[in-house]
């Protein structure tokens, strides 16, 4: 039994893995990161390895969810996901947890995460030296190691020994945890995955809003999920539409630098 | 007369892909991710000059940080400058540096809000609806819709970035482009609006005695603007993080404190 | 209970005044006659007055309905809707009437009402002549009691008289009425109550469509509340939006002013 | 030199906010109100020299009108330049004139048509639809709402027209602002066109036999446009007092007519 | 028996003439073959004459949805509507044809009534020939004998005998071919019945969409009555409002050849 | 002086109106519908010039071809120029021409995408939603309004033809008509995208067995795009015409072999 669980912890770590922002193998980021790192995707792969494919998915549409605006950006990112996803959910499994705890345990993981992440790309310092120097050697094999192979070693170990320890051991203290905590607290758990999504998405408003006048879109579109059809696909043809509209009224005006006019003449 | 092959082109575009962060570091970022990338590009053109090549390969190794797969047409106009400086035409080393810097910036803003501001959730969205109760068939979905979307992109943008060499450059940065980015900006905004409507969920739990009946004030608020306390939230933590430059963990914190203090007095 | 019912009436007369246009106490016509004043307000305050908030408020919404568009420009008004409000609410409750009669009630005692209001408009001269002469004294006080205290006095005796009169005498009349009158009749008054609002959005139409073309717009929002979303703030938000864009246009236009560009070379 | 306090201000703007149609008549409509709403500024400005003090209180007694709400920021303007002038600057009463009358049209179309036509009507149907079955809440939500919107705008733009002074009327009546009231023209059609929509109510009684049915036309109309006998009978008004120039009391009568009628021959 | 179908054979043949491009007795292409010419219309009809007019009428819903979108430009057609209407829904009655098989049998009859068309057109070359004669001779009357008149003998004969012939000889053949057919050839012809407005929806795009960005436009239109509101109506009303902005947009830059700014200069 | 008369002209508009394409071939078209209508304006202005007569039948018996009720403009437009001509006006037979040849094109995109694209299925569908379960009602609707529409237009246009004469060709010929034609144009996309969704309809009948229960795929679809396949359908379609230059009747022929093969393997 011991060793059953051992081996699905190992597989969701190796997963955890795979599904890092640095790790290459699947593409780099194309298939890692943005596509086995989801934690839509993640619950789907920890349901096979734990058995349970439509608990795994349910989950992971509740955390990706809380996790729908996360952003990563010159190396920074808000929540550590991969983490997140592949620690909550496969907790959230093994203890029976609701969505809204699992979210929650998704949240916590995501936060010790991020520390392991940051740990990485600081240790990952003294690959790039080595890289360095083997560029001025001449030296591409080295290059290619001390980028592609050597830093890989370092983050496969911060990703499946700490996820691959907190599955086997976690689901006993979730469970005798879940056992204490009043409803109150679940309650506190649910508010907060319906609120977690606002801080992704003020984080991509920061990145896209340039203007108060921009305003007018954002609640245009949040309008139009709400008053007008519940549907993503809908709201992107739509907002298609009004950005092409809006690119022809640029179009028709900056060709034309009649404010410099006056010096050309 | 060196000259590059598509299989040269392909390896390169694989190394890029693959490896672009993966000795991710704060200082150096995606430096040697480019080098990796140019390998097989400098092997080819360099490899009768163990002088040049060890320059090639230095040159390359410099800062680099871009969103990946957007930016591997910048991997594809280096690998075709690279190409014309090894049949003689002059392309010094800061002519490289400036075409980088030059183009990582736009590329990583457009990159960035549109593959996971836009295309990621959108696509995450359709997925979730239709695995909602547990089939798989939204998440294979997915699967397969991004990783072939943004593979493709990747790799196209690589090969017509070696086609159009240097000149791709304009197309990039310069005015009309700008137009088209300051489009899909506001197409992002749109979407993000929507997304803040579909996902970020608040409702109130105060309930009003009024005579017999008591109002429940959810409904009330439903009635005339459904997912206000959402828009609310959403409003109040992008005025934390872009008026009061509170970071991104500070406003977890907060919202954390919010969670649990509302549902302490009742209001949630 | 005379005694009670004429305490009410004067109360209702009262706040008739309050609520009228020229009435300063509550922040002039802000706190007045754009909230006191509604109808939708008054039947709270009736309601309050005579016991039956309820009942109050929702023939404050009909007749509201009946009255969402009055405007009063330049002095001038479509319908007295202060008289209208209090003296149609007050008499429809007392006379447990339909919302259907209260309405026509509403309308009948508006269009007395705008013979009174022009009255003080009239009589007000007077008080201009003397509020002239003032300043021509170079006398502050003068001025600001022939403008702003002595012209109350008839606004409050032409509000509170007629409307107290009606409130107290005339639940007995309306009621009679009321036994008399045929179904068709009430069916009628429903109708009116329906076709109502029309007059006063044609005169916003009148004041707001300056071309053809603007009809577009006017029959945009009509769609948009029939077929896409029965909601007037969603409607709003993309009102603002579409007039964005429209602004945007104008804004990359005009400020080439090209056709003047012969002139300055 | 005379200076004007923030209590001059204040007490300026709320004999304005008060009295400004206190004493209406067709001729001079809110000419006395502007004069008592000046009283606290000319005391303050040439209390030492009663001939000027007498000429100011007349100067601003004249015809005067505009939207009362949206208008304050004339007072404003108009008591910065009370306080120049008394500090020597050459303003004579032409400018003032001038002033009032280039403004007085724009701001009053702007403001009755935004506030009327746009602000007021839409609270009170949220108002409306939250109270519909008599709960206070939404009534009282109107009371607040309005007070607060268009006390706080009243007040913010007599405060807004002292602080620019002259400068300011550039920016309500020049081009700029000729396109932004033009937008807002837009933005009123729009809502008043979704007014209609929601107040403007007709539906027909009419019923035609087909074969052992009957065809209930009104429903037959609702099936492919709702609301349509609504929309003509707003077209109709409009086309009566645009077109014909028939007055709004004529209009009332015709509607009435049209009620009468419309019942006894069973249309509606 | 077989008198009456005859007659009503013979009726439904003259409607099918009325209703083709170039008869012009209700005047012209306006009542005829945009008007009698139309499935929905010839649903009515041949119901009146058949004696059911709610099947007509059904039969006639059915068969026009499949053609709503035929097209006739510079003489050609994508589909001959009039045969296929006239014939269709006649022998879908006569049988007790579902929608879907009348829907087949319509296409069927419109392929061949494609090649009397032509025929017609070909036969025309002839009567122009006389026509331009009376031109050259100044003979007025020639022209319109040879216009107006005698090719109208030729389009009569060719609608009314094989419409006629059809409608009268078919039943039979309809009848016994739809007892032999398996369910799976129904479902065919109702999926052919759903796919078929594609074809002319096709060619209508081919004639509007010039530049890849007029797409937006398109799925735009699908999308409106797809997810917002499915009513013809309101997206028209939507469509006039975007295309306004647009004209608005093409208005504000187009005046202003402000390329040639430096020719003038 | 001759001079046409109302009544002339409704006769030649009335020729047109009915005989436009009553002698229609592939090579002439409209040729002599269009002469059949200056009949009655040619009569009336050249019954005392027998040479004059018999060439101005003649010059109106060349190839002609417009969409017939918006081209009626073109006859209006003639009548005038013919009128001016025979009153003395130096008009040659180029003239005429070029005026048909520069305006048969635009009226006939404008008209026929329009009319046969627009107005008729729009009003049709409005018809087909009225009458889908039998009633005449909305048959009988779309009788009334097309022809009234529609010859209230062709007739419009004639007399507007005639009263501008040869000026308004600008007006449909000019840049400001193109804006506007172009505007008409995406009305028209629109509206086609529209009529794609309400009538192309395909399902597909495929069950993907998910455990226990069964994953009915056209729900999924429909779940995040309703209509998808139709969608599909239409831009197959489209592609095969406007890429793959395929005939309409080869086309049919591959939606009927879809729709054969589809249902023998169980997709729909
Ligand atoms: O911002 C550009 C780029 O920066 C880093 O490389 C990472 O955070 C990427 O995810 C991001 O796309
Ligand atoms: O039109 C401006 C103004 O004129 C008068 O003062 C009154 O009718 C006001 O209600 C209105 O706002
Ligand atoms: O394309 C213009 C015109 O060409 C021909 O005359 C016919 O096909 C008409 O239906 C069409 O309108």
């Amino acid at each position: 039994m011991d060793i059953i669980l051992m081996i699905q912890a190992l597989a969701i770590g190796i997963f955890c893995y795979l599904g890092s922002v640095s790790s290459p193998w699947l593409l780099g980021v194309t298939g890692g990161y943005y596509t086995i790192g989801r934690p839509l995707v993640a619950g789907l792969i920890i349901g096979i390895i734990l058995g349970d494919v439509t608990t795994g998915i349910i989950l992971g549409v509740a955390v990706q969810a809380a996790f729908i605006a996360t952003i990563s950006t010159g190396g920074t990112q808000n929540q550590e996901i991969t983490y997140a996803a592949y620690g909550g959910i496969a907790l959230g499994i093994l203890a029976e947890a609701s969505t809204g705890v699992t979210v929650t345990l998704s949240v916590g993981i995501g936060v010790l995460g991020l520390f392991l992440h940051n740990l990485m790309m600081v240790l990952n310092s003294g690959w790039n030296r080595r890289a360095e120097n083997a560029a001025k050697k001449g030296d591409a094999q080295g290059i290619a190691r001390n980028n592609g192979i050597y830093p890989q070693i370092v983050n496969f170990l911060l990703r499946v020994i700490p996820i691959g320890l907190a599955v086997y051991l976690g689901e006993g203290f979730v469970k005798a945890f879940l056992d204490f905590v009043p409803d109150k607290v679940t309650h506190m758990m649910d508010v907060l995955g319906g609120l977690l999504p606002a801080l992704g998405i003020a984080l991509l408003m920061n990145l896209l809003i340039r203007e108060k006048s921009h305003f007018i879109f954002f609640v245009t579109g949040f309008a139009f999920i709400v008053f007008i059809s519940n549907n993503m696909i809908a709201l992107t043809i739509f907002s298609l539409l009004i950005a092409y509209v809006i690119y022809l009224v640029a179009s028709n005006s900056t060709p034309s630098p009649i404010s410099d006019d006056d010096e050309v003449i | 007369m060196p000259k590059l092959t598509k299989k040269d082109l392909r390896k390169s575009w694989l190394n890029w892909a693959m490896y672009n962060l993966s000795s991710m570091s704060f200082e150096k970022l995606e430096a040697h991710g480019f080098a990796h990338s140019m390998i097989p590009i400098i092997k080819k053109l360099y490899k009768d000059d163990p002088e040049e090549y060890r320059k090639a390969l230095e040159r390359h190794s410099v800062f680099h940080n871009v969103e990946p797969q957007v930016g591997s047409v910048i991997n594809g106009i280096t690998a075709s400058m690279e190409e014309e400086r090894a049949n003689g035409k002059d392309i010094d080393d800061d002519i490289f540096v400036s075409v980088k810097t030059s183009t990582m910036g736009p590329l990583s803003g457009i990159g960035d809000s549109t593959i996971q501001g836009i295309l990621i959730p959108v696509l995450l969205s359709i997925a979730m609806a239709i695995s909602s109760s547990g089939n798989p068939l939204g998440v294979l979905l997915y699967m397969v819709g991004y990783v072939s979307i943004a593979g493709w992109l990747s790799y196209f943008l690589y090969m017509r970035g070696y086609q159009l060499g240097v000149n791709s450059i304009d197309t990039i940065v310069g005015e009309g482009s700008e137009r088209l980015r300051d489009a899909f900006n506001i197409l992002g905004i749109l979407v993000i609006g929507g997304l803040a409507a579909s996902f970020v969920k608040l409702s109130t739990a105060i309930e009003i005695p009024n005579g017999e009946e008591t109002l429940v004030l959810q409904e009330t608020l439903d009635s005339f603007f459904p997912g206000l306390l959402g828009l609310i939230s959403v409003i109040f933590s992008w005025y934390l993080i872009a008026k009061k430059r509170i970071s991104a963990t500070k406003v977890l914190l907060i919202l954390i404190g919010i969670s649990i203090v509302g549902v302490l007095l009742g209001i949630f």
